[in-house]
């Protein structure tokens, strides 16, 4: 089971993405691409003329989304939770490489933005991870999912995990990473063709890999878990609809001023 | 211990309608220096406009200096000729053409409210706004039957009529867009993102605004209070219920509030226009050559827009100088852009609204 | 729209300008030029008044096209952009306007002087 | 291959570029974006990046300025690609045919596919532009295409293809012999 | 924020904005929509004055040597401004702007070079017809002479 | 016995040889000890023995005290030559300290020499890196513009300074360790002072000066020692408890605190880098600077849950974030690893603080996969300063075009400073296991956790930012002639590379409950995508998007610069940090 849903995660998340492209338009009162759109896509970009910059740069691409797909994999048979963090960490430094490899400015303006962003949201990841830990005695997902529903217990590590959906899934208000008007897609912008595929991919794969953290919160319910990742998909696309691309400063200061806070102020009253 | 990076914006990029290309020098995404290049669009209408064109077509020619504000360069150019013919246009064509120019104002302002809003990642902001555009498109369309080019001004007159269902059809519109006014404008004052984007960020201060002669809505959201609607006596403007409206802040905030109130004021002067539209012939016959010279000033949508026309009793005319609202604007933009971050620069050049291919030519 | 034309020799524009200019009152507009054939060419500054009707005004000067043009933008910092513009339309030299705000190398020069 | 062609005409994504037009058919490709007649219906994505576009929508007669964008633009297009022509300036250079600093039209650069009328072409103009584009994409096959003049050709270093020279400019003299 | 999410969501419940052209040609176009130029051959008397007074020279009379004019237009240099019509001694009955909507060229119709082509080659016959007509005033004149 | 003899006496003789031999045989002479030596600790720690301990005889003690009186002066004379007040006031300040110790002096018998485990451990570190260092020096110093005399006398210095490292993890009498700990303040003076310019002489006598302190506080605790508790021994004085003895320990832990560079002591760290690279690596990364955690680690059990332990733990961990932040402001690529270094010795003295048998273990392991990873960069670090003669990072932009080798070798050394399945990831989750397997018990520290975490990522963030300037290459048309790396430099750097897989692959198996394919999978994808590179050779190739300009991009780095006054703010609060740790070893 589990290593069929790792190697279908990127369809899987194809159709997460495809039905929130429809939801978006329809939120925005347009009538929106077809729901297997994704899939569409993926299909054209293979066989387009490949065009490259330069092999270096189109390798650690590639690598970035192997290593996100052993990630989501690691999340599935259910490894150690700190080390699917770690695991994420490195896939996206290795896009982050890969941004920096070429000459282009708004690929290193991406690239930087992904690191900011990173230190961002991957204190609060950890925290997170923390917290079940605290809940479960173990750092194994299988454990923590064997445990009854952690929402009661943290709620505000649920509320910060909220806050850093959006960094993820490069959702208003914090798109900063893609901003696509200001640096027009980021680290993705020198790839074309099927290397371009993989990036694409790889936004499925996140999809699947932070909203598998919300799945976590229920616990042994997967009827809680499923719902919670509905609601909160519900939320984050109605937040995306409602808010502005904030500046990647104010991200921070937000994230931890916010996110950190609330829940370091969680873990000490599990502590205590 | 800061290095700079150069980030180039344009000429083409996906925050710009039009070609034009700045070059930020930049410390940590902070930008300290500015250069532009706004030539992309430089077709040489103005010497076309002395040579190749005969007078009487002139005016589609300089209709396509810009699509934005076609009507409002028509408008100058045709002012300009009647004056030099000594002809005055009777109260139904000042009407006619006021009515025109007020709903092109509402369309172009309303395109660059969504244009700000998607600079600033509002990308639903964008959608509804120009969904609620093509309100005003709809009319636009019926009067003059095409979208964007309206080529409805003429030498003498109007070349199409109001008839009583485009009048009914003008007023359910407006009574429509109307409310949606106001909620924009309480949505872009009271949204907690919107805030942190706009308010503070890109400010022009009154000083700046008098010293780069900025104009239209840039300098009436300084606190400038300047407008060729209230400084020119060729139309009756008064009569349909202008109101000058300008804010003090100077941000991009105070700009997006001009804007939005300036609608509101242009959907009034509508109403009051179709409401007491004068009787009268919509076009005549006028006779002669131009001669002589004359400067014509017309507020455009994005402010001043100025023509010089100068003929001597020939086919061609000796010289069109056009000057647009956003030349004069483009220095002003590059003195705020200086010390605001990267990541607004998209935000702030929407909403100086500029139109680059009436700045070229 | 009357216009008040002010005919003034050029060597004397920028002092009168500066004696005339005041940014709160005065709001420049553009710099224009007119080729007047034989060489000649006429320049011309243009002022409007803030929140007075029709009140615009024309500094008028006429030249030759080999004359070196003094700059107003230390006086009026806004005027750079109409200053190189009319140094590309024109092919007159204005102080520290550079070419180029339009036209490349390969496009035509001067395109509005009447000989060409 | 031919399995995947077909999902070429559902997903083209666009690529947007002003060379000198009077921005009201910009407009109107914006419009077409916004719901009321909204593109993303075809799967249409705004990209705003050359190598991820199969859709050159081009709008404005060439300035002397920005031909070489264009073309810069255009060769750093990934084949199979369509160019599309927004605009009777753009088609055929429209109101400002034989301006001093204007190019008649953009297929004196770049092979042009859809030529769409209009002054300014009007949102269900660029809709059915688009339209007929998508079937012209899904017969193209992914033979590089180049621009017409003024600039260099494909270069082999070694055994990779070097398409950087394709948006160079060369002499003119010299231009016949580079193309070849 | 919390209005313009409550907004997105009520949205959500609403119809879409969108029109389907063009699956479904709905999109009415206003009445008198400024389309295609459109010329009925017979009722032309060739004045020329829409010729003369099209912006972009989008109509092009072509000088038959037999005295007969052919008529030849555009759609893609056309800028839809009305001033052929409005310049029509017939308007209404040899041009008028029609309510269609012009269609997109393809590559092989080649709307812009073929029409420097035509434009040359319509100015060469003017000219040839021209100069014949002059050849031949000069001859009768000279037969009158004579 | 006779090991550690050999250990400490080996260098000793290879330095004396290599000062009057000729430069040919510089190389063999230095391998073989190198070989002997590391093999000798390898030895010890391979084959544990019980711990071996040795009594100096009453000369041997005449002679030390005569030395660590030369040694003063010596200091004292420094000062007044250069005419720094400091450092001669502090020196005369040892002095008196000195004296008044010697002169209090009970008749306590102990061991001078001890040798547990730990010590085992760094003298394997010391011995394995340092030796690879002195290796890579000869290779380094080849083309010095100096005399042949003088780069013997280099060599020999960094072999002596193997000894005298050796000699100091061995210390158990604090006089023999007071005196050790000068002769590193001596070496570090010496050697950042050994291009003998104006920069090079401020440095060292900054880091003269700042090294002293730990002196004078080592002196204070001794003292303290002395009279409380009548010993000078380690052992003894902590199978004590109560009374002053952790005000001694908090003395000693002050030292360590000087030696380690933590902050407000930063400053005499980021000033060694003048020195030659070699001696970068060895003193101030690798090597000498692991004496502060070593320090801790000794006093682990003392600490373990007292208020002191949670004072030390949280100034440390509060200065790997600090370090970690301030690193990202700075432009010169050894700077940057020299803050990254004070980073994480502050990250692991305060988890040998905390001093639970994790943490501890967890301290241990982090020391050994620093030092290797250390070493790898500051060697590659000087193969980039002698070879391509670039130091700051923004010079080194696009190097991976030219210099391929020891660029990879560089982002190699980051990636082991981060990434799984590296031995230093290892360490990081381990501690985050550890710590919040603490949590429930001692809730204060999640502070450290917090520290761990942000520290931690605000280090990849700098790690990444120097790569992207390495990385940042223009399309690969244009053929670089290929690189070639001198044998002297690459060997050390592969020998490095080898050793740190190695010994992560050992961690992984030794010491973590993970299943093997938590770490196969992810290096077989390492493996395997790359040799895709050679596919990529038929596509084409095309230029960078700069929105259809022609201009090239020319990239800059990001700096986070602090304000003045926060940095201001920061040495404030660690100088009461600092002062704190007495005042928590006096309460507690």
């Amino acid at each position: 089971m589990s290593a069929l849903m790792t190697l279908l995660a990127p369809i899987l998340g194809g159709f997460v993405y495809g039905f929130e492209r429809v939801l978006r338009a329809r939120m925005q009162r347009r009538q929106g691409p077809p729901m297997l759109q994704p899939f569409y896509d993926m299909f054209k970009l293979m066989e387009k003329r490949t065009i490259i910059i330069h092999a270096l740069h189109v390798v650690l691409g590639v690598l970035h989304f192997f290593l996100l797909w052993v990630t989501v994999g690691a999340i599935f048979f259910g490894w150690n939770l700190l080390y699917v963090i770690f695991l994420h960490l490195f896939s996206l430094i290795v896009l982050v490489m890969a941004g920096y490899s070429v000459r282009s400015v708004y690929s290193h303006l991406g690239a930087n933005r992904e690191l900011l962003a990173m230190v961002a949201y991957e204190p609060v990841l950890l925290l997170v991870a923390v917290g079940f830990f605290l809940q479960s005695g173990s750092f194994e997902i299988t454990a923590i999912l064997q445990d009854s529903s952690h929402l009661m217990q943290m709620p505000l590590l649920f509320i910060a995990l909220l806050m850093i959906i959006p960094i993820k899934v490069k959702k208003s208000p914090f798109d900063v990473v893609e901003a696509h008007q200001e640096i027009v897609g980021g680290v993705e912008v020198e790839y074309s063709g099927i290397f371009y595929e993989f990036l694409y991919m790889a936004r499925f794969l996140e999809y699947l890999f932070i909203y598998s953290f919300v799945f976590l919160f229920g616990g042994d319910s997967s009827i809680l878990g499923g719902f919670l990742v509905l609601i909160v998909f519900f939320l984050i696309n109605l937040v995306d609809n409602a808010t502005a691309r904030v500046r990647t400063a104010d991200m921070m200061k937000i994230v931890y001023f916010g996110a950190i806070s609330i829940s370091v102020i969680n873990l000490v009253w599990m502590v205590i | 211990m800061k290095k700079v990076v150069n980030i180039p914006l344009g000429s083409q990029h996906i925050s710009l309608l039009e070609p034009i290309r700045f070059q930020f020098t930049t410390e940590n995404e902070k930008i300290i220096e500015v250069g532009a290049d706004v030539g992309f669009v430089h077709r040489g209408i103005e010497k076309a406009c002395s040579e190749t064109f005969e007078w009487k077509k002139v005016g589609y020619v300089v209709a396509r200096v810009c699509g934005l504000c076609a009507i409002t360069h028509s408008l100058s150019y045709t002012l300009a000729v009647e004056r030099l013919l000594g002809y005055e246009a009777n109260e139904r064509i000042k009407y006619l053409r006021m009515l025109m120019v007020e709903l092109d104002r509402i369309h172009s302002h309303m395109l660059c409210l969504a244009h700000v809003s998607e600079n600033a990642g509002f990308e639903a902001m964008f959608m509804q706004i120009m969904a609620d555009r093509e309100l005003v498109m709809d009319i636009q369309e019926a009067i003059s039957g095409n979208r964007v080019q309206f080529d409805y001004i003429a030498i003498g007159g109007v070349n199409r009529d109001v008839t009583p269902e485009l009048v009914n059809m003008i007023h359910k519109n407006l009574d429509e867009l109307r409310p949606k006014i106001d909620d924009l404008m309480e949505r872009f004052s009271n949204n907690w993102s919107l805030s942190l984007k706009y308010k503070g960020v890109g400010v022009l201060t009154l000083d700046e605004a008098y010293i780069y002669n900025a104009l239209g809505p840039l300098a009436r959201a300084s606190g400038l209070k300047t407008d060729v609607r209230a400084e020119s006596s060729d139309f009756p403007y008064e009569d349909v219920g202008y109101e000058m409206i300008f804010e003090s802040s100077g941000d991009i905030y105070a700009r997006n509030m001009v804007r939005l109130r300036e609608i509101i004021n242009s959907i009034t002067m509508c109403e009051n226009i179709i409401d007491n539209l004068p009787t009268g012939e919509i076009i005549e016959k006028v006779k002669g050559k131009p001669e002589g010279e004359v400067v014509v000033r017309v507020e455009a949508p994005r402010g001043e827009l100025f023509y010089l026309v100068k003929g001597s009793r020939k086919n061609f005319l000796d010289r069109v100088r056009i000057k647009t609202p956003t030349f004069s604007a483009i220095p002003a933009m590059m003195e705020v852009f200086k010390g605001s971050e990267y990541a607004d620069a998209p935000a702030i050049l929407a909403s100086f609204d500029p139109c680059m291919s009436c700045t070229a030519k | 729209m009357p216009i008040r034309k002010v005919e003034i020799r050029l060597e004397d524009m920028l002092d009168e300008l500066t004696t005339f200019y005041d940014a709160k009152v005065w709001h420049f507009l553009t710099v224009n030029g007119i080729d007047l054939g034989d060489g000649k060419i006429e320049l011309q500054w243009i002022f409007s008044k803030y929140g007075v009707k029709d009140e615009t005004v024309l500094f008028s000067a006429v030249t030759a096209y080999e004359t070196k043009v003094p700059s107003v933008v230390s006086l009026i910092p806004s005027a750079t952009l109409s200053e190189r513009e009319i140094v590309d339309m024109f092919g007159v030299e204005i102080e520290g306007a550079a070419k180029g705000l339009y036209l490349d190398e390969d496009s035509l020069t001067m395109p509005l002087r009447c000989s060409l | 291959m031919s399995f995947f062609k077909r999902f070429r005409k559902k997903s083209p994504w666009i690529l947007h570029y002003n060379a000198g037009s009077c921005n009201g058919c910009d407009i109107e490709i914006l419009a077409t974006l916004a719901p009321k007649y909204d593109l993303e219906r075809f799967g249409v994505i705004n990209t705003g990046n050359p190598k991820q576009s199969d859709i050159f929508l081009v709008t404005g007669p060439v300035t002397y300025r920005s031909r070489e964008r264009l073309v810069k633009l255009y060769t750093q297009m990934p084949e199979p690609k369509v160019v599309i022509a927004v605009g009777s300036c753009t088609t055929t250079g429209g109101v400002f045919r034989g301006m001093y600093n204007v190019e008649d039209g953009i297929d004196q650069y770049i092979p042009v596919d859809v030529y769409v009328p209009g002054c300014a072409s009007s949102p269900q103009l660029i809709i059915d532009g688009v339209v007929k584009a998508l079937e012209i994409l899904e017969n193209k096959n992914q033979e590089i295409e180049k621009p017409f003049k003024l600039f260099g050709g494909i270069r082999q270093v070694g055994t990779k293809t070097s398409r950087r020279d394709m948006a160079k400019k060369v002499e003119p003299n010299r231009s016949d012999d580079d193309q070849s | 924020m919390i209005k313009a999410m409550m907004q997105a969501f009520t949205n959500l419940f609403k119809p879409v904005h969108t029109v389907k052209y063009p699956f479904e040609e709905d999109v009415v176009l206003p009445k008198d929509y400024r389309g295609l130029i459109e010329y009925s051959e017979d009722d032309c008397i060739f004045c020329d004055k829409c010729e003369k007074a099209c912006p972009p020279k989008s109509i092009v009379f072509y000088q038959h040597p037999d005295g007969s004019k052919e008529y030849k237009y555009n759609a893609w240099l056309c800028i839809y401004c009305g001033e052929c019509v409005r310049a029509c001694p017939k308007p209404g009955e040899a041009l008028w702007q029609s309510e269609k909507k012009p269609l997109s060229a393809t590559k092989e119709q080649d709307v812009n070079n073929e029409w420097f082509v035509w434009q040359r080659a319509a100015a060469e016959s003017r000219e040839n017809h021209a100069a014949m007509k002059k050849a031949a005033k000069e001859k009768k004149r000279q037969e009158k002479e004579s | 016995m006779e090991l550690i003899a050999l250990l400490i006496l080996l260098p000793l003789i290879a330095a004396l040889f290599i000062l009057f031999s000729h430069s040919n045989i510089l190389q063999y002479l230095v391998t073989s000890t190198v070989f002997l030596v590391s093999s000798l600790s390898i030895h010890l720690f391979a084959f544990p023995i019980p711990s071996i301990t040795f009594v100096f005889s009453s000369s041997l003690e005449t002679i030390l005290v005569i030395f660590d009186v030369l040694l003063l002066l010596f200091f004292m004379y420094q000062g007044h030559l250069f005419r720094h007040r400091l450092v001669f006031g502090l020196a005369l300040l040892q002095l008196l300290l000195y004296l008044l110790v010697e002169a209090n002096l009970g008749s306590g018998d102990g061991f001078s020499l001890l040798m547990d485990r730990l010590s085992v451990m760094m003298s394997l570190i010391i011995n394995v890196v340092g030796g690879i260092i002195v290796i890579y020096a000869i290779a380094y110093m080849k083309d010095e513009m100096i005399s042949p005399f003088k780069k013997r006398l280099f060599i020999a210095y960094l072999l002596i300074f193997l000894s005298v490292m050796n000699m100091i993890v061995m210390a158990n009498s604090l006089l023999l360790f007071f005196f050790l700990f000068e002769m590193t303040t001596l070496a570090s003076y010496l050697l950042i002072a050994f291009r003998n310019d104006e920069l090079s002489r401020t440095n060292a006598l900054r880091a003269l000066w700042m090294n002293q302190i730990g002196g004078v506080v080592i002196l204070m605790g001794t003292l303290l020692a002395v009279t409380q508790f009548d010993t000078v021994y380690f052992d003894v004085l902590m199978s004590h408890s109560g009374g002053y003895l952790l005000f001694a320990i908090a003395l000693f832990s002050m030292a360590a605190l000087v030696k380690g560079a933590a902050m407000p002591f930063d400053g005499w760290l980021l000033g060694a880098m003048v020195a030659p690279t070699p001696v970068s690596a060895m003193l101030h990364s690798a090597t000498m600077v692991k004496i502060a955690p070593f320090m801790i680690l000794k006093f682990a059990p003392v600490l373990a849950g007292t208020l002191l332990g949670g004072v030390i733990s949280i100034s440390g961990i509060l200065v790997f974030v600090a370090a970690a932040y301030t690193a990202l402001s700075k432009e010169v690529f050894k700077e940057i690893l020299g803050y990254s270094t004070i980073a994480l010795l502050g990250l692991i003295m305060s988890l040998a603080a905390i001093g639970t048998e994790d943490s501890i273990q967890l301290a241990m392991v982090l020391i050994v996969f620093h030092a290797l990873s250390k070493a790898l960069l500051f060697l590659a670090a000087g193969v980039l300063e002698k070879v391509h003669h670039v130091k700051s990072i923004e010079a080194m932009k696009g190097l991976v075009q030219y210099a391929p080798k020891s660029v990879f070798f560089i982002i190699f050394g980051f990636m082991t400073l981060t990434l799984p399945p590296f031995g230093l990831f290892m360490g990081k989750l381990f501690a985050l296991q550890a710590v919040s397997e603490n949590l429930m018990h001692s809730p204060w520290q999640i502070i450290v956790l917090l520290g761990i975490i942000i520290g931690g990522v605000l280090l990849t963030l700098l790690y990444f930012k120097v790569v992207s300037a390495l990385l940042s290459k223009e399309s690969d048309l244009q053929v670089a002639q290929s690189e070639t790396l001198l044998l002297g430099f690459s060997i050390p750097l592969l020998l490095l590379s080898v050793l740190i897989i190695l010994a992560s692959l050992w961690l992984f198996k030794t010491h973590s409950a993970l299943p093997m394919s938590y770490l196969l999978v992810p290096l077989l994808l390492l493996l395997v995508i790359p040799l895709s590179y050679r596919m990529l050779e038929g596509f084409d190739r095309t230029t960078e998007y700069h929105c259809g300009e022609k201009e090239t991009f020319d990239s800059a780095l990001f700096y986070f610069d602090m304000s003045a006054s926060l940095v201001r703010a920061m040495y404030w609060v660690f100088g009461l940090l600092f002062v704190g740790i007495a005042l928590a070893g006096v309460l507690s």
